[in-house]
C-alpha cells in the first residue's frame, strides 16, 4: 500500500503548487520582466520619463539572483532548520564556473592577444590547465555551473550530515570551508585569476556582453529562473518531503524513530540548495562583469542569511522581499550615508533577529492577523506561516 | 558644506533612482559633477579614505578659485565598500544617473579591473593614482600612479649601487596577487638582465592579512646568511605591513645588513607601526611627505587644515602621501584640461590631457605623456625615519617616462604605448 | 682601503692622544652630499681625534648631527643645540637648523668606526658590544687593530670573541699554520657568516684546490660540518619556538571565545571585536601615557591590561544586556545578531580612531629578543606574550574553578532552571560570564597590539581561526582549546617551512574540517546523554 | 542516492504469528524470525558514560505479543534500555537480538524503526509545527526513501487508515490543528497514534501515561490491552495503578540491571524491591 508516485503527471502537480494567487504574481512578474523591462529600456529613448537605464537593469538583475540565493537558503535553514555560512561558496563555484566560459569567449580580445585568458600568459603557461579543458564550450560551462557544486555540496554534506553535525558546529564547519575555497582562490597559481578573478568579458555566445538585448535576455533569465525557483521550492515544501524536512528540523531524533534517515533529507535539501546557488551565480557573473574570491568571504555568506531572516524564514516570499530590501537598502545608503551603511546593517542583523523572528513576512501577517483579530498569534511558528503564505 | 551638497545629489538620486527620469538638466547648468569612487568601509577604507578627502580638499579649493569654466565642481561620493562588484555597480551609477564628468577613484587593481568595462562602455574618464603592475592601458583611464619602471626598477637600482650597499642576493616578498606578482615578474627579469642568478633570488607570498612573519623572517635571515649581500623588494600589501615591520624589527634585522625597500609603505601606512626598529630601511616613491619645497609645504599645509576642519580622526597627525599627492594631481590636471578644451566632454578632455604639466608637490613639473595618459614622474628613494617620515636618499635627475607595457615581459616589444582610441 | 687607513691611525695613535677640540674644516665635509666624501671624512675624523670624533659619529649615527649654516652641531635634548667641534652649548640655538640624513652605507661606516673605538673604552660592556660588532665583518684589514685590541684586552669573554674575530681575519694568512689555527678557532662559531667563510676553503676551483694545504681543508672540513650541526638544531629550535609563539597567539585570542561559547554555548561573532576594543585601550593607553607620564611611558602596557580588560568586559555586558540574552536557547540568531554587532562596532572604530591603522610600540622592555645564537633570536615581544598567555591561562582556571563566580557559572550552564532556584541569580551569573569571556578576549586583544596591527578590521583575522581552535579542542574544554591551539600552532608553523603561508593555511583548515566530521565533538570529547541535545 | 538507504522494506512479508515455521524455514533479509516465540533479547548489555555504568550486564528477553511492563527507580537505566534498544545508543558490550536473526546493534534507528520497532519518548516529541493529520501521515509505515517521499501522494486506503487511528486515539475533531496547540493528554494520545500507523511488532512506550487524567489513564490501558497479542509491547511505568491495570508480567531494573522479575504481586512481595524504593 505504498503511495503510488505521479498519478496525475508530476508536472500537473508541479504546476499546482501555485495556488491562484501564486500564479497571478508570478504571471504578473513575469510579463513586467519579460516585456515591460525590455520595452522600456530598448524601444523608449533615454530623455523619457519612463525609460529604464542599463543601471537599473543590471541593479535588479542582480538582486534577482541574490533572490534565488535567499530562496536556496531559505529551503535548507528556514525548512532544514540548518544555517550554512558557507552558500556564498556555492554561489561562487557557479559563478567561477560560468566564468570560465566566458573568459574563454574573449578569445584574442584579451590585453595579451592570446588564446589563453589573459592572466595565464602572465603566469607564464604555455597551454590551459586540466580542469579548463572544454571550458569553451556553452554546455559544458551549464554542466560545470550544475554538477561541480552540487558535488562539493553532496561530499561535504554526506560526511557532515552523516557524522550528525548539526546546528552551530555546522554553521561554523561551513565557514571555514567557504573560507578555506577563498584562500584556495586567491592564489595565483590555482588557476582562477587569484584576486582579481575573472572580468573584462567581451561575449557570451557570440552575442557583445554590454549590448543593451544581452542585458535584457539576462534580466529576463534570470526573472524565469527566480520564478522557477520559487515554483520549485514552493514544491518541495508542500509535498511530504517538505513535511518530513520540517519534521526533521523541528523533531529529528522523532523522525529517525519513525523510519526516515534524515541523513538523506538533508543531503538532497542541501545539495539542491547549493545547485540553485550555483545557477544563481552563474546568471549573476555576466550581469556584474566580474567574479573574484571575496565572494566567498566569510561576511557574504552571512549577508545571505540576513536577506531570509529580514523576509521571513520558513515563508518563500520572504527571502525574495528579504533579498530586494536589503539590497535596495545597501545601493541607496552607499550613496547618501556612506559612512554610515556599516551601522545601518549592523542594525538590521540585531533589529531581525531580535524583533523579527519571522521577518517582514511574519510581521505583515501578524498585522492582517490581528486586523481580522483572530488566527495567527505572535508566536506562530514558521510552517504554519508558510501556509498562509502564497508563493 | 560637502555634506549638504551631496545630501542634494542624493536626493536627486533617490528621484532619479525611483522613477528613472533625469532630472539633471537644471542643476548641470549651474554644477560639474565629478565622481569620488573610494571605499570608505571594508578592508579597502585604511587607505582610500584618505583619497576621498583629497579630491574632496582639491574640489574645494578648485571652486575656491571660481571653480571650472565658470561652474563650481560637485562632487559625488559613493562608497563602494571595498566589494568589487559593487564598484562596478557605483561606477555605473555616477556614469549614467549623475551624469559626472569625471570620476577619481579606485585602489586595488581589481577595483580597477572591475570598474574598467563600465568606464569602456559608457565612454567614461577614470583618474587611477594609485602605483600599480602595469600591463594595461585604457583609452578612458589616466595613470597617475607609478608605473613598476618609475618606482620598482630605480629601487633594484639603487640597491645595487655602492649607496644602496651593493646587494648582490635579493629576497622578493608580497602579499599574492597581481601587483606583487607582475613586478616581481619584471624584477626577476631585470635582475636577470642584471647578471643576478636565480639561485640568488629567493620570491615568497603571503595571503592577504597574513599577520604572522616568523616563518618567513626567518627564511630571510638564512637567506641572507649564505653569503653575498641580501635586500628585500617588499610590495606586502596594506595590512600585513605592520605585523611584517614589527617582526623584522625584533628579528633585529639591521638596514646595514638586510636593506627592505617596500613599494607599497608610505607615510600613511607607518602610522600604524612604530619605525624606531625600521631606521634605514627604504621606499621608493614619487613623492615623500618630507620633500622640501614650496608646492609641497604649500600641499602639506592645505591638507592639514583641511584634517582639521573636516574633524578626521587624529588630524594633528594626518600625512600626506604619494597616492593622495597623485590624486591632487590628477584632479589639478583634469580642471587643465576641461579649461583648454573649454568643454567636460570625456573625448574632448582626453584629447586635451595630452601633455598637461603641472607643477607637482613632488616639486618637479609633471608632465602628462602625449601618448599613453601615464605622468612622467620622478623617483625618490627614501630611508625610514625614527619620526615615521622619510629622508631621501636618492632621486632621479628628472621626471621618468612610463613604460605600462614593461619591456621585461615577453611579447610587451610590439605593444603600441597609445591605447586603443575609439 | 679608507678602513686599513682608520685602523693604523688607531693602532699608531693608540687610544690616549691629545684631548683638543677638533678643527672645524675636518667637520663640514660630513654634510657633503656625495657619500664618498662624506666617509673619507669620517675616517679623516678618526685619525685626527679618535676620542672627540666619538660623540659626532654617535650623534651623525643617530640623526642628530646637524648643519646651522656653515657650522656643524649636534642636537641634544630638548631643542638644545652644541658646536660639534668644541661641544659648548649654543645659546640661543641657532636659527635653520637642517640635519645631516645618512644612508645605509654612510651608516655601516659610522657603525664599524664606532665599533674599532669603543674597543678600547673603559666600560667592558661597550667592548663586548663591539667586539660582538667587528665579528660582523671582520677581515684581513683589521687584524692589526684585532691583535692590539687582544694585546690590551683582559676580559676572558671578550677575548674570546675577539679571538674568533682575529681568526676570521687571519683566514686570509699566507701562513698555513695560522690558517690552521684559524680554522680550527672558527668551528667553535656557530655563525652561519663563518660557514660561508670556511667553505671556499673545502671548494676547488677548476682542477686546483682553492685552498692548497690539506690539513687546512679537512681541518675546515670539521669545522664546517660541526658549525651545520649547530645551525640545524638552531633552525629547528626556532621553527618550534615559533609554533609555540602563534600557539600562545591563537590561544589568547581564542580563550575569551572558550568562555562565551564553550561554557555558556553563545555564539559570539563580535569576538573579533572584542579583541579589537582590547588592542585600541593599549593604544589609548601608550596616548595617555605620552601625554601625561612621558618618564613612565615604557610601562603603559601594564596599565592596558586591566584597562584593556574592563573596557572589553563592558562592552561584553552591554552585549549581553542589551542584545544576547534576549537569544538564549537560539544559537542560530545570536550568531547573526552578533555578526551584526561586530559591523557596528568596526564603523565605530572607523569613526572614533579613523579606518588607519594606528600606531602600538612596544615598549622598550619588549623589543629586541635573547641571542641565543647567531642564526636563533628569540624577539622578547613573543617570549612576553607567551609568558602572559599562561598567565591568562591560569588566572582563567583558578576563576572558573576556584571563585564562586565560576562556581555558579558551571551550575548554570549545567542546569539552568536547577541553578536558579537553588538561589542562583542566573541572570546576572550570564553577564558576569559574558563580561568575563569579553574581557579575557580585550587581555588577547591587548597582547596582539604588540604583533599585529591595530586597526577598525583587526578582528576579522581572528574570528575564524579562534573559532576552530575552540571547535577542535572541544566545546566546553579548556584543556581542549589550549592543546588545539598549540597544536595548531606548531602543526602550521612547520607546514609553513615547507608549503609556504598559503597553502599552509588551506591545508590546516581542510584538515579541521576533516577531523571534525570524525570527532564532531572536538579533542576533548564529552560523552553521555547529556551531550545529545 | 536511495542506494545506501534503507534495507527493503518488508512491507509483505507475513504476519509475525505464521513465522512459527516448522524446521528449516526461509527468511527474506531482514525479516523477523519469531520461530522460538522470542521477539526481543537483550543478552549482558554494559553502557557506560564517562565511567558511570548505565546499564550493567543487563539481559532480558519479550516473548512475541506479550505487555511487559518495567519498572523501577531514577536512573536505574529504563531509558538507557530503550536508547540501546532503539540504537541510539550503542552497548559496550553484550548484544540485542530481535527476533532470531536481527542483531539491532547494528542497525540505525531509521532501520530498526522499519525492522517494526516503535518508540514512544518519555516526554510526548511529536511535529508540534504539523497538523495531527500530518503527524499520522509521516508516521504511516511506507517506503520513507526521499524520492518517493517526493512524489508521494496520499491514496484513499491511507486517508483511510489515518481517519481510524483518529477514530482510535479520539482526534478526529483535531485533525487539522497545529499538534502543538493539543493538550499534554492528548499529545501522548497522538504520538502513541503515531505508533500505531508504524504498524510496529514491537512499542517501546517510555511513561505513556504520565500528565494523563485518570479517565484518560484508564481508557489508554485499555488501548493496550487491545493491542497485546497481535503486537508485543514494553511499558515503562512509575503509575502502579496503571501497572496493575495492564496485568502481565513486571520487570524491576535496579543499577542498570534485573533486580526481580515476575508478577506484580511478587515483585511487590520482594524484599529487595522494597528495599531499593524504600530505601534501607
Amino acid at each position: 500500500m505504498r503511495p503510488s508516485p505521479a498519478r496525475t503527471p508530476f508536472i500537473v502537480r508541479l504546476g499546482a503548487s501555485f495556488d491562484a494567487r501564486g500564479w497571478r504574481l508570478s504571471g504578473l512578474f513575469a510579463a513586467f520582466a519579460l516585456i515591460a523591462v525590455p520595452v522600456m529600456h530598448l524601444a523608449l529613448p533615454a530623455d523619457h520619463p519612463l525609460h529604464l537605464s542599463t543601471w537599473f537593469i543590471t541593479l535588479v538583475g542582480k538582486i534577482l539572483c541574490y533572490a534565488i540565493v535567499a530562496v536556496a537558503m531559505d529551503l535548507i535553514w528556514g525548512y532544514g532548520g540548518i544555517l550554512s555560512l558557507g552558500h556564498g561558496l556555492f554561489f561562487a563555484l557557479g559563478g567561477y564556473g560560468f566564468g570560465m566560459y566566458l573568459m574563454r569567449q574573449i578569445g584574442r580580445d584579451g590585453s595579451y592577444q592570446s588564446d589563453l585568458p589573459d592572466f595565464m600568459v602572465f603566469l607564464d603557461w604555455k597551454e590551459l590547465p586540466w580542469f579548463w579543458v572544454g571550458s569553451d564550450s556553452f554546455l559544458w560551462a551549464v554542466l560545470l555551473v550544475l554538477v561541480v557544486p552540487a558535488l562539493i555540496a553532496f561530499v561535504f554534506g554526506y560526511f557532515a550530515f552523516r557524522s550528525r553535525i548539526k546546528g552551530v558546529y555546522f554553521s561554523i564547519i561551513t565557514q571555514a570551508l567557504t573560507y578555506a575555497a577563498m584562500l584556495l582562490f586567491f592564489r595565483n597559481e590555482t588557476g582562477f585569476g587569484g584576486n582579481n578573478g575573472f572580468t573584462d568579458f567581451k561575449r557570451i555566445l557570440g552575442h557583445p556582453i554590454t549590448a543593451p538585448e544581452t542585458r535584457v535576455v539576462l534580466f529576463a533569465l534570470s526573472a524565469l529562473a527566480l520564478i522557477g525557483t520559487l515554483l520549485l521550492a514552493r514544491y518541495l515544501v508542500r509535498s511530504k518531503f517538505g513535511r518530513v524536512l520540517t519534521a526533521i528540523r523541528d523533531a529529528e531524533s522523532r523522525v529517525m524513530f519513525i523510519g526516515y534517515n534524515p541523513l538523506w533529507y538533508k543531503l538532497f535539501v542541501w545539495t539542491l540548495s547549493a545547485m540553485l546557488c550555483a545557477v544563481a551565480g552563474a546568471l549573476y557573473v555576466p550581469q556584474v562583469g566580474i567574479i573574484n574570491p571575496s565572494e566567498m568571504s566569510v561576511g557574504n555568506s552571512i549577508e545571505i542569511a540576513i536577506w531570509v531572516a529580514v523576509g521571513g524564514r520558513g515563508t518563500l516570499i520572504g527571502p525574495v522581499i528579504g533579498a530586494f530590501l536589503v539590497n535596495l537598502a545597501k545601493s541607496w545608503f552607499t550613496v547618501s550615508f556612506p559612512e554610515y551603511w556599516l551601522f545601518f546593517l549592523g542594525t538590521l542583523f540585531i533589529v531581525a533577529t531580535l524583533y523579527l523572528p519571522q521577518g517582514v513576512v511574519g510581521l505583515w501577517l501578524r498585522l492582517r492577523a490581528r486586523r481580522r483579530g483572530k488566527g495567527a498569534a505572535a508566536g506562530e511558528p514558521p510552517a504554519a506561516v508558510a501556509k498562509g503564505v502564497g508563493a | 558644506m560637502v555634506r549638504r551638497n551631496f545630501m542634494k545629489t542624493i536626493s536627486a538620486v533617490a528621484v532619479t533612482a525611483a522613477f528613472g527620469l533625469n532630472s539633471f538638466a537644471a542643476m548641470a547648468a549651474e554644477t560639474i559633477k565629478v565622481g569620488v569612487l573610494h571605499s570608505l568601509s571594508g578592508t579597502m577604507a585604511i587607505s582610500e579614505t584618505a583619497l576621498k578627502e583629497t579630491v574632496l580638499m582639491a574640489i574645494a579649493e578648485i571652486n575656491s578659485k571660481g571653480g571650472v569654466l565658470g561652474k563650481k565642481l560637485e562632487p559625488v561620493v559613493v562608497d563602494p565598500a571595498s566589494n568589487w562588484p559593487l564598484f562596478a555597480e557605483k561606477a555605473r551609477q555616477l556614469l549614467s544617473k549623475d551624469k559626472v564628468a569625471v570620476v577619481f577613484g579606485c585602489w586595488t587593481s581589481v577595483s580597477r579591473k572591475s570598474v574598467l568595462p563600465v568606464f569602456k562602455e559608457l565612454n567614461g574618464l577614470l583618474f587611477y593614482p594609485v602605483q600599480y603592475e602595469g600591463e594595461e592601458l585604457e583609452y578612458n583611464v589616466f595613470y597617475t600612479g607609478a608605473a613598476p619602471n618609475q618606482q620598482a626598477i630605480p629601487a633594484v637600482e639603487y640597491l645595487m649601487s655602492k649607496d644602496g650597499g651593493e646587494a648582490k642576493r635579493f629576497v622578493l616578498l608580497g602579499t599574492d596577487y597581481v601587483y606583487p606578482r607582475t613586478t616581481n615578474k619584471i624584477l626577476r627579469a631585470f635582475l636577470k638582465s642584471k647578471g643576478v642568478a636565480d639561485a640568488d633570488i629567493m620570491e615568497e607570498y603571503t595571503p592577504f592579512g597574513h599577520s604572522d612573519y616568523q616563518t618567513i623572517i626567518a627564511k630571510i635571515k638564512k637567506f641572507s646568511s649564505e653569503g653575498k649581500k641580501t635586500a628585500v623588494v617588499s610590495t606586502i600589501n596594506g595590512d600585513s605591513n605592520v605585523p611584517f615591520y614589527k617582526e623584522l624589527g625584533n628579528a633585529g634585522i639591521k638596514a646595514t645588513e638586510v636593506p627592505v625597500v617596500a613599494f607599497s609603505v608610505g607615510e600613511e601606512e607607518l602610522r600604524g607601526v612604530d619605525t624606531k626598529p625600521l631606521v634605514g630601511h627604504l621606499a621608493s616613491w614619487n613623492y615623500f611627505m618630507s620633500l622640501k619645497n614650496p608646492q609641497n609645504e604649500q600641499f602639506t599645509k592645505m591638507y592639514r587644515a583641511w584634517a582639521v576642519k573636516q574633524k578626521l580622526p587624529n588630524a594633528d597627525r594626518a600625512v600626506t602621501n604619494d597616492p593622495m599627492e597623485a590624486t591632487y594631481i590628477g584632479v589639478n590636471m583634469w580642471k587643465q584640461a576641461v579649461e583648454k578644451a573649454k568643454s567636460t566632454d570625456v573625448d574632448k578632455v582626453i584629447a586635451a590631457m595630452a601633455g598637461q604639466t603641472f607643477k607637482a608637490p613632488s616639486g618637479f613639473t609633471i608632465k602628462m605623456d602625449e601618448t599613453n595618459h601615464h605622468l612622467h614622474k620622478p623617483v625618490f628613494i627614501g630611508e625610514i625615519k625614527a619620526d615615521g617620515q622619510f629622508t631621501v636618499v636618492w632621486k632621479t635627475p628628472g621626471p621618468v617616462r612610463a613604460q605600462p607595457w614593461s619591456p621585461f615581459i615577453p611579447g610587451n616589444e610590439q605593444r603600441k604605448d597609445r591605447p586603443e582610441g575609439r | 682601503m679608507h678602513k686599513l687607513r682608520l685602523l693604523l691611525a688607531i693602532c699608531l695613535l693608540g687610544i690616549s692622544c691629545a684631548q683638543a677640540a677638533i678643527d672645524p674644516e675636518l667637520l663640514k665635509p660630513l654634510a657633503d652630499d656625495d657619500s664618498d666624501r662624506r666617509i673619507a671624512a669620517i675616517l679623516a675624523l678618526v685619525e685626527a681625534a679618535p676620542e672627540e670624533a666619538q660623540p659626532v659619529l654617535k650623534a651623525m649615527a643617530e640623526d642628530s648631527l646637524a648643519l646651522a649654516g656653515e657650522r656643524v652641531v649636534i642636537l641634544g635634548e630638548g631643542g638644545r643645540v652644541f658646536d660639534a667641534a668644541s661641544k659648548r652649548e649654543l645659546t640661543p640655538p641657532p636659527a635653520g637648523v637642517e640635519t645631516i640624513g645618512i644612508n645605509n652605507r654612510v651608516r655601516r661606516e659610522l657603525a664599524s668606526a664606532l665599533a674599532a673605538l669603543r674597543l678600547f673604552s673603559a666600560e667592558r660592556a661597550v667592548r663586548w658590544q663591539a667586539a660582538q660588532e667587528v665579528n660582523q665583518n671582520a677581515d684581513a684589514k683589521m687584524l692589526p687593530l684585532l691583535e692590539r685590541a687582544l694585546a690590551a684586552e683582559q676580559d676572558a669573554a671578550i677575548r674570546a670573541r675577539l679571538q674568533l674575530a682575529r681568526a676570521q681575519a687571519s683566514l686570509g694568512s699566507s701562513d698555513a699554520d695560522v690558517r690552521l689555527d684559524a680554522v680550527r678557532t672558527l668551528g667553535e662559531s656557530s655563525d652561519p657568516r663563518v660557514r660561508q667563510l670556511l667553505l671556499p676553503l673545502t671548494q676547488k676551483q677548476g682542477d686546483d684546490w682553492l685552498e692548497p694545504d690539506s690539513a687546512v681543508r679537512a681541518a675546515a672540513g670539521t669545522s664546517i660540518r660541526s658549525i651545520e650541526q649547530r645551525l640545524a638544531w638552531a633552525d629547528n629550535l626556532g621553527r618550534a619556538f615559533t609554533g609555540l609563539s602563534l600557539g600562545s597567539i591563537l590561544l589568547l585570542a581564542a580563550l575569551g571565545l572558550a568562555i562565551t561559547y564553550g561554557v555558556m554555548g553563545v555564539i559570539n561573532m563580535a569576538h573579533g571585536e572584542l579583541l579589537m576594543v582590547g588592542a585600541y585601550s593599549a593604544w589609548a593607553m601608550q596616548s595617555v601615557f605620552r601625554a601625561h607620564l612621558p618618564g613612565a611611558l615604557d610601562w603603559y602596557l601594564l596599565a592596558a591590561i586591566p584597562v584593556g580588560f574592563l573596557s572589553a568586559a563592558l562592552v561584553g555586558v552591554l552585549m549581553e544586556r542589551i542584545v544576547i540574552r534576549h537569544l538564549y536557547g537560539r544559537p542560530l540568531e545570536t550568531l547573526l545578531a552578533t555578526w551584526g554587532i561586530s559591523l557596528f562596532l568596526m564603523q565605530v572604530a572607523r569613526t572614533l580612531f579613523g579606518a588607519q591603522n594606528v600606531e602600538v610600540a612596544n615598549p622598550g622592555w619588549m623589543a629586541g629578543g635573547v641571542e641565543l645564537l647567531p642564526n636563533l633570536l628569540l624577539p622578547w615581544n613573543r617570549i612576553i606574550i607567551v609568558a602572559f598567555s599562561i598567565a591568562v591561562l591560569v588566572a582563567m582556571w583558578a576563576i572558573l574553578n576556584l571563585s564562586r563566580l565560576g562556581m555558579f557559572v558551571r551550575a548554570v550552564t549545567q542546569n539552568r532552571p536547577m541553578a536558579g532556584c537553588v538561589g542562583v541569580p542566573t541572570g546576572r551569573i550570564d553577564t558576569l560570564a559574558f563580561g568575563l569571556g569579553a574581557g579575557i578576549a580585550g587581555l588577547g586583544g591587548v597582547a596582539l597590539s604588540q604583533i599585529a596591527n591595530v586597526g577598525p578590521d583587526m578582528g576579522q583575522g581572528y574570528i575564524v581561526d579562534s573559532f576552530m581552535v575552540v571547535v577542535l579542542g572541544g566545546v566546553g574544554q579548556l584543556a581542549g582549546a589550549v592543546w588545539a591551539a598549540l597544536g595548531l600552532g606548531v602543526f602550521t608553523k612547520f607546514l609553513e617551512g615547507w608549503t609556504g603561508a598559503v597553502v599552509a593555511k588551506i591545508v590546516v583548515l581542510v584538515l579541521i574540517i576533516v577531523f571534525i566530521q570524525k570527532r564532531p565533538q572536538g579533542l576533548f570529547a564529552l560523552k553521555g546523554r547529556f551531550v545529545e541535545s | 542516492m536511495n542506494a545506501a538507504d534503507l534495507p527493503p522494506t518488508n512491507g509483505d512479508n507475513p504476519d509475525w504469528d505464521s513465522g512459527t515455521a516448522e524446521l528449516g524455514h526461509i527468511l527474506k533479509p531482514g525479516q523477523l524470525d519469531l520461530s522460538h516465540k522470542v521477539i526481543l533479547y537483550l543478552d549482558d548489555i554494559t553502557v557506560s558514560f564517562d565511567g558511570f555504568r548505565a546499564l550493567n550486564k543487563l539481559s532480558l528477553t519479550i516473548d512475541a505479543g506479550e505487555l511487559r511492563c518495567i519498572i523501577g527507580p531514577n536512573g536505574a537505566g529504563k531509558t538507557t534500555m530503550m536508547d540501546v534498544i532503539t540504537g541510539k545508543t550503542r552497548p559496550d558490550e553484550g548484544t540485542v537480538f530481535f527476533g532470531q536473526t536481527i542483531d539491532l546493534t547494528r542497525l540505525s534507528e531509521p532501520e530498526i524503526a522499519h525492522m517494526g520497532i516503535g518508540r514512544k519518548f518519555q516526554k510526548p516529541t511529536i511535529f508540534e509545527n504539523h497538523t495531527v493529520f500530518e503527524n499520522l501521515e509521516l508516521a504511516m509505515k511506507t517506503d520513507k526513501r526521499v524520492w518517493r517521499s517526493l512524489f508521494a501522494t496520499l491514496d484513499s486506503a491511507a486517508g483511510d487508515r489515518i481517519a481510524e487511528t483518529l477514530q482510535l486515539i479520539r482526534l478526529t475533531t483535531d485533525a487539522d490543528r497545529l499538534a502543538g496547540l493539543l493538550s499534554h493528554g492528548q499529545k501522548q494520545w497522538l504520538e502513541i497514534g503515531m505508533l500505531l500507523m508504524q504498524e510496529p511488532k514491537l512499542l517501546l512506550l517510555d511513561e505513556p501515561v504520565a500528565g494523563m487524567t485518570d479517565e484518560e489513564t484508564e481508557r489508554t490501558g485499555e488501548l493496550f490491552l487491545s493491542l497485546a497479542g497481535r503486537h508485543s509491547l514494553v511499558v515503562v511505568e512509575h503509575d502502579m495503578a496503571f501497572v496493575k491495570q495492564l496485568g502481565g508480567k513486571v520487570t524491576v531494573l535496579h543499577e542498570g540491571s534485573v533486580l526481580a522479575e515476575g508478577s506484580l504481586e511478587e515483585v511487590q512481595a520482594d524484599q529487595r524491591v522494597i528495599e531499593v524504593y524504600l530505601g534501607r
